[in-house]
């Protein structure tokens, strides 16, 4: 009875300090909810999750264009048919040496299952294995991004994932969902010791990587999910956290750089969209679009988005194509708002203005969002336009704008190119065979906007394909399915225990939203 | 009444608790004229205003568009006293008559009516309002009747019990063997009864109201942006602890102010009341 | 011979929001040990506030104001401090009340409260040396199983056997003086009787001096050797019960005992509310002593 | 068979027919959901076969009867359906989810007994003085605000300007604790290890301080009332002429009788907590069942939604079941009353 108090009274006395250890703890957080299935992945978190426990074929080359190889050691093209060499000395955590059998079940398995970014291998018709360390990729149609999208294949163990199959009908049955959602089968230089997808999932670095990885990367890492900015902002300060997620507003970014944090940057692939649904009235008329494309005030909402003075989470857009991309208009010709010329266009719209009342919807998940509902509702009301402002759930959303009826007048979103290539970007937002997806609210139907989508990814020469891209950005401009809000960079405050080359040295950055968190690369300093 | 008045008046506390409410009264009813910006009530933005601190200009500071925070909470405390008015007005009787049935009837109808309200009553009150939230859309509409639908089932029970025991007393009896009609003995007899309970809970329930209503927009299953919300405004700014504590903390207090209004003269109420009977 | 009791010109008033009402005008009362005296009047006469004043309970209550002299045992009670006071509350003197089965706490067993009430006398007290105490105590009330009722809650025991139970409680520390509140007028008239005849043995027994509380002369003139009769506050009457009975000097006393010739639980019904021969001086019929 | 035995059998079927009420009730208001629960599984991407199959799977083409029916079979097999917000079974995720929010309660729910009542009694001993009206003020102030604004306030005075308790979370990440009960504050002790004991420790009490904030004030004033009617029975009275001191009246003579009517309420707000705890996790990033109920809530995730909202009243019901039994035990009335009526 004695020793069992005198036990409690030394335990909570005792200092709840971290006892020494000479493991390094990354901690970081994302707001949604991780997928570790790579052929479910899409989002950043699954992005973060995918690029460090598995492996692709290629890389981009960091801090400039073009590709490098990763898996394989080489490759060349011949028309539609694209051939790799593997590398002979990678072994997945399993033990199981990779084989060109694992990328042909990789590619199968990613398109069988049909979710995550599974449409950007819609164009391939097969993969064959050549011998044990070669695989070909045969194309059904000329694709320029191909070897790009490889970035988004991600190998699994086929042997692994065979031993482990659950439920399901077929040959197949679940083609290893069940276990792949919940335990990691890849070669990646982190492997997945606990995965709960409410709270965190926690990685450790693998000691059997094919590359040679340096001593201060992370030893543990533990990716957190859905973490209340507040909570983020007071562990950064407290030394409990490392990395914050993009999505904490801006403010908080900006007191804790105030605090001295530091900032990483991921450079935009990407943008901020306010989608326009061109199948419901008033928007299905352009001249309404115009209006409100130009009613739109640019130039506040870059300030919104202004984290220090030097940084900001975003700069001002051109036009349809972030700047850097092919078909790009030049930084300096950036959008600005136009009261007047919006008017002209509100005239010209076959809708009475006194009648409309537009849906502004944002999601609930990033509440900066919430703000530029705000910025939008009150540009509009300038312009005599009623509309009114619908919080949604990303899930909801996604689902909702499956039917063009169902979308809302204007939807907010930052999209990516997941690949870093135009097509990837714009493909699955414009074009009019794309089904409705999260990407694509507008449900636009435009012939011209199709022929230059198509002619941008079958096109040879990268001139070819500027040009096509260049075109088609005037075009989007004419018809203004979309309010081009700023060209997106991803902004992270993180503690100064963490060193993260990829994300704060411009010749080392991917330009590919998520890789910059390979955790291979980042160093701990204490 | 006259006297309950004058008792009320008298106590200090319950006399703070008119004053509070009375304040609360007056800032929602005369909101046109006495926020500084009344249209930051809606999609304002000023972002050369934004995220400042309480000052002069702005005595609760701004949000993070630039709208004045005392204007928001003003227009704020309309939405809750409607919300507030509305639940009460469409859930007393609602409750009322189903307790005064069971209570008086018996029989089936007791049986059915109190277990319908027993189902109701075992879910916990907030989770009822939110499961029911998350199948309407979030409009102040909707917050309403989620709430009424978890308000009724307490009013039958109160009223079910004094009713039931009223059907025993003499007086009742009384009433049916000069044969007066079973109308007239529940509205006429057993209902001017329950009335000084009913009374006292309403007024604290005002204040339960409020805080279940502040509640479901807390969760962001209420009323919707740009209309001010205490709830909401407190999610809201719960994001930028500390820095921007002014977003949470007045809000916050916004409601405990009105609350603890209504609870004390509840309070006193029920005291007064509860005495006389 | 010290009197147990002795009470010199007490003075109770209440301040109210309507001023301060005076309610006992100066009452003088004594009691010799072992001797039963009673004090007589209708409900509101001053009678239940006069004993709550003696066990010190009425000065907790805020706003009474209590003046006069209140000498107990050797004690100067208004100067001995309310801790030595309460000290002397449930060993020294005591109470019975009106209600017995509502003055037992009704969710302990009579045992876990006949132990407090043992306690309170002699502290160090095992639990099992207590409750053979209270069960010999019980025999001494006539119960015949004591176990059973040392096991029972008061709503499982009848009014009578409460009011027994009651009794030897009061007498469990053997008090110098026991204060009787109307006692069993909540009971029948057989079993209220009874539990009189049986208190009255008791206290014969233990040498406990008594104040005895009543509004019915009938069954005070049974068991008191001294009556007080108390009207408004004020001590109308005073004398050996014989004397008081045999020639009542005083318009109420003779009232009173118009009224209520029997041992009933009743009211008093046919005293007029007010009269102004009630208000004469105090006829005093001397100490029987 | 015993008194208390004939009652736990009837409260029990009286749970029973609620639970089943409640489970018509939670089935009918998630079968109302607008849009198709089969189209939201699936995701955006789904194709018709796709979305046909599983509407089948789920048995959506048939009646809400039949719909009803297939749920009280599988719920019978302890089968709530697949989560489709986490992708795993319901019943594996309230499993994960839930001893984390019953701790958090729990805790609260002794804050709320352990310093409600002793204020309640205090201020009823001291009723009319100064100590009374403090505690009278304080406890109404704990009931006027929602649990969030006490969460938020507590936070950042106790967590941001003196830094003297965490943020957010159960326990620091350096503490790897065996999962064995899902109750941190067992599975630490259990585990022998004192110091993640008092890490998880110092991790609940601002959540549960501010859970249990309106519960305090609500106990205390309920506490306060009844023992001030207490006070007016002649039993204590009889305790004072009888000379025991004034603690000991307020805490044993008056406080037992008046216990008993104050538990129901007590009981009622305890399992009111199950509900408020929705706000606070949603403060404190406690990774509870509430917080997975809001999320799928927003989600539209029907399974989650209905199982979390079952499971919750299961859990109402049975604190209000354990409260029946515990008053029972406290009154001897009941306790007795077969006794009472042969």
């Amino acid at each position: 009875m004695k020793y069992w108090k005198a036990a409690l009274a030394a335990a909570v006395f005792a200092s709840t300090t971290v006892t020494a250890v000479a493991e390094t703890v990354l901690r970081l957080d994302e707001v949604a909810v991780g997928e570790l299935d790579p052929a479910k992945a899409s989002d950043y978190a699954d992005s973060i999750l995918m690029f460090n426990v598995y492996d692709t074929l290629i890389l981009p080359a960091q801090g400039g264009p073009g590709h490098t190889g990763h898996l394989a050691e080489s490759w060349s093209s011949e028309g539609n048919s694209f051939t790799f060499k593997l590398r002979d000395d990678v072994t997945f955590q399993s033990g199981n040496p990779l084989t060109a059998d694992d990328v042909v079940f990789s590619l199968d398995r990613m398109k069988a299952l049909g979710s995550g970014l599974s449409y950007l291998f819609g164009v391939v018709e097969s993969a064959e294995k050549v011998d044990d360390l070669t695989v070909t990729f045969n194309l059904e149609s000329p694709y320029a991004p191909f070897v790009a999208s490889l970035v988004r294949l991600p190998i699994v163990d086929k042997k692994l994932v065979m031993e482990n199959l659950g439920e399901g009908d077929g040959d197949m049955k679940d083609w290893g969902t069940a276990f792949m959602s919940a335990n990691s089968a890849g070669t990646g230089a982190y492997s997945v010791k606990s995965h709960n997808p409410q709270e965190e999932t926690v990685m450790v670095k693998n000691a059997d990587y094919f590359l040679s990885v340096a001593d201060a990367a992370p030893d543990t890492v533990r990716l957190r999910y859905g973490l209340e900015a507040a909570t983020v902002r007071a562990l950064i300060s407290k030394g409990e956290h490392d990395i914050a997620s993009q999505w904490l507003p801006p403010e908080v970014v900006s007191a804790l750089a105030k605090d001295g944090a530091q900032l990483f940057t991921e450079a935009g692939t990407g943008a901020f969209y306010f989608k326009m649904n061109t199948t419901k009235a008033p928007l299905d008329d352009a001249n309404c679009r115009l209006a409100l494309a130009h009613a739109f005030d640019y130039s506040t909402a870059i300030k919104m988005i202004a984290i220090s003075d030097d940084i900001s989470a975003g700069s001002a857009a051109t036009g349809a194509i972030p700047v850097g991309m092919y078909g790009s208009n030049p930084a300096d010709q950036i959008l600005a708002q136009d009261m007047d010329k919006a008017k002209e266009y509100l005239a010209a719209c076959k809708y009475d203005p006194s009648e409309m009342d537009i849906e502004v919807s944002w999601i609930a998940e990033v509440p900066l969002e919430e703000r530029f509902a705000l910025l939008m509702q009150s540009n509009f009301t300038a312009l005599g336009i009623k509309s009114h402002i619908n919080k949604m759930p990303w899930a909801l959303f996604a689902e909702q704008v499956a039917k063009a009826e169902n979308t809302p007048h204007i939807s907010q979103l930052f999209v990516n190119a997941v690949t870093g290539d135009p097509d990837t970007l714009l493909y699955g937002m414009y074009h009019s065979s794309t089904p409705g997806t999260w990407q694509s609210p507008e449900h636009l139907n435009d012939s011209v906007v199709d022929e230059m989508l198509d002619a941008g990814r079958s096109a040879a020469s990268p001139e070819d394909r500027a040009a096509a891209y260049s075109k088609l950005n005037a075009r989007l401009m004419e018809i203004a399915a979309t309010i081009y809000g700023f060209d997106r960079q991803s902004v992270f405050a993180a503690s100064n225990r963490v060193k993260a080359p990829a994300l704060t040295d411009a010749s080392k950055a991917f330009g590919l939203d998520g890789l910059g968190f390979s955790f291979r690369l980042m160093e701990m300093t204490e | 009444m006259k006297r309950t008045l004058i008792i009320l008046l008298r106590n200090p506390l319950s006399l703070l608790g008119v004053l509070l409410v009375l304040m609360v009264i007056v800032l929602a009813v005369f909101a046109d004229f006495i926020a500084p910006f009344p249209d930051h009530k809606g999609a304002v933005v000023d972002f050369v205003y934004f995220n400042q601190a309480p000052s002069d200009r702005n005595l609760m500071g701004t949000d993070l568009v630039g709208r004045d925070l005392f204007s928001r909470i003003i227009y704020a405390y309309r939405i809750s006293l409607m919300l507030g008015v509305v639940v009460l007005v469409i859930s007393v009787p609602i409750g009322v008559l189903a307790g005064l049935f069971a209570g008086y009837r018996g029989g089936k109808t007791e049986f059915v009516l109190m277990r319908l309200t027993d189902v109701f009553l075992s879910i916990p009150p907030l989770v009822l309002a939110i499961a029911m939230m998350g199948v309407l859309e979030p409009t102040l509409l909707n917050a309403m009747l989620a709430v009424t639908a978890m308000w009724w089932p307490w009013y039958a029970r109160l009223v079910y019990n004094v009713a039931r025991s009223e059907r025993e007393e003499g007086y009742v009896l009384a009433a049916e063997v000069i044969g007066a009609s079973q109308w007239h003995i529940c509205f006429r007899e057993i209902l001017p009864n329950c009335l000084p309970a009913v009374i006292t809970k309403m007024t604290l329930d005002m204040g339960f109201v409020i805080i279940i209503a502040s509640s479901l927009s807390f969760l962001g299953l209420g009323v919707q942006p740009p209309t001010p919300d205490l709830g909401s405004m407190v999610a809201e700014g719960a994001r930028y602890l500390p820095d921007s504590w002014w977003l949470t903390v007045f809000p916050g207090l916004a409601i405990l102010v009105a609350v603890f209004g209504f609870n004390l003269i509840g309070d006193a109420l029920r005291e007064i009341l509860g005495a006389e009977q | 011979m010290t009197p147990v009791l002795a009470i010199e010109n007490l003075h109770l008033g209440f301040k109210g929001y309507t001023g301060y009402t005076e309610v006992l005008h100066g009452i003088s009362l004594s009691i010799n040990p072992a001797e039963r005296v009673a004090l007589v009047g209708e409900s509101g006469s001053g009678k239940s506030v006069t004993a709550r004043i003696i066990l010190g309970l009425l000065q907790e209550v805020r706003g009474a104001t209590i003046r006069g002299e209140l000498r107990f045992l050797q004690h100067d009670l208004n100067s001995i401090g309310t801790k030595h006071w309460r000290d002397l509350r449930g060993t020294r003197m005591s109470m019975i009340f009106q209600d017995p089965t509502s003055a037992l706490n009704p969710v302990f067993t009579v045992g876990v409260q006949f132990i407090e009430v043992l306690r309170r006398g002699s502290a160090p007290l095992s639990e099992a040396a207590a409750l053979s105490r209270a069960s010999a105590l019980l025999q001494s009330v006539s119960i015949n199983d004591p176990e059973r009722v040392l096991q029972a809650y008061p709503f499982q025991l009848s009014g009578g056997m409460n009011q027994r139970v009651m009794i030897a409680m009061a007498l469990a520390n053997n008090p110098a003086l026991l204060i009787a509140d109307e006692p069993g007028t909540a009971l029948d008239v057989t079993v209220q009787a009874q539990t009189l005849d049986l208190m009255n043995q008791l206290v014969a027994s233990h040498n406990t001096a008594m104040l005895f509380i009543s509004h019915n002369l009938g069954v005070v003139r049974e068991f008191a050797d001294r009556i007080y009769v108390i009207y408004r506050g004020r001590i109308v009457e005073q004398g050996p019960t014989a004397a008081v009975f045999n020639d009542p000097g005083h318009p109420y006393t003779r009232a009173l005992m118009a009224a209520v010739p029997r041992i009933t639980g009743g009211g008093i019904a046919d005293i007029p509310d007010t009269s102004d021969e009630f208000l004469q001086p105090c006829v005093n019929h001397g100490s029987a002593l | 068979m015993s008194a208390v035995v004939q009652l736990l059998l009837r409260r029990l079927g009286i749970s029973l027919i609620v639970l089943v009420g409640v489970s018509m009730l939670v089935f009918g208001i998630a079968r109302i959901i607008p849009g198709d629960p089969a189209r939201i599984a699936l995701g955006p991407n789904a194709t018709v076969e796709q979305i046909a199959k599983l509407r089948s799977s789920m048995h959506l083409d048939e009646s809400i009867v039949v719909q009803y029916g297939h749920f009280i079979k599988d719920l019978s097999r302890g089968d709530l359906g697949m989560s489709l917000y986490t992708n795993r079974p319901v019943t594996l995720d309230i499993a994960e989810f839930l001893p984390a929010t019953l701790e958090l309660v729990i805790v609260a729910g002794l804050l709320m007994i352990g310093i409600g009542l002793p204020l309640g009694r205090w201020s009823a001993r001291y009723r009319g003085r100064l100590a009374d009206h403090v505690i009278r003020l304080v406890s109404l102030l704990g009931v006027s605000a929602p649990s969030f604004v006490w969460a938020v306030i507590l936070m950042l005075l106790f967590a941001f300007f003196l830094p003297l308790f965490p943020i957010a979370g159960r326990i620091s990440d350096t503490y790897t604790i065996e999962r064995v009960t899902g109750f941190l504050l067992v599975d630490t002790l259990w585990a022998g290890n004192f110091q993640a004991f008092s890490n998880a420790l110092w991790h609940i009490v601002l959540p549960a301080f501010a859970l249990a904030l309106s519960g305090i004030g609500q106990a205390a004033r309920l506490t306060r009332a009844n023992m001030i009617e207490t006070y007016d029975k002649p039993y204590i009275e009889m305790a004072q002429a009888y000379g025991f001191s004034g603690r000991r009246i307020a805490n044993r003579f008056a406080f037992k009788p008046s216990l008993i009517p104050s538990l129901t309420i007590i009981g009622l707000d305890f399992a009111a907590m199950l509900g408020n705890a929705f706000l606070v996790e949603a403060v404190f990033a406690w990774p509870g069942l509430s917080r997975y109920g809001v999320a799928v809530i927003l989600r539209k995730d029907l399974n989650a939604i209905i199982g979390t909202v079952l499971i919750i009243s299961a859990t109402f019901l049975l604190v209000n079941l354990i409260v029946d039994l515990l008053i029972a035990f406290l009154n001897p009335r009941i306790r007795h009353s077969q006794r009472q009526t042969s």
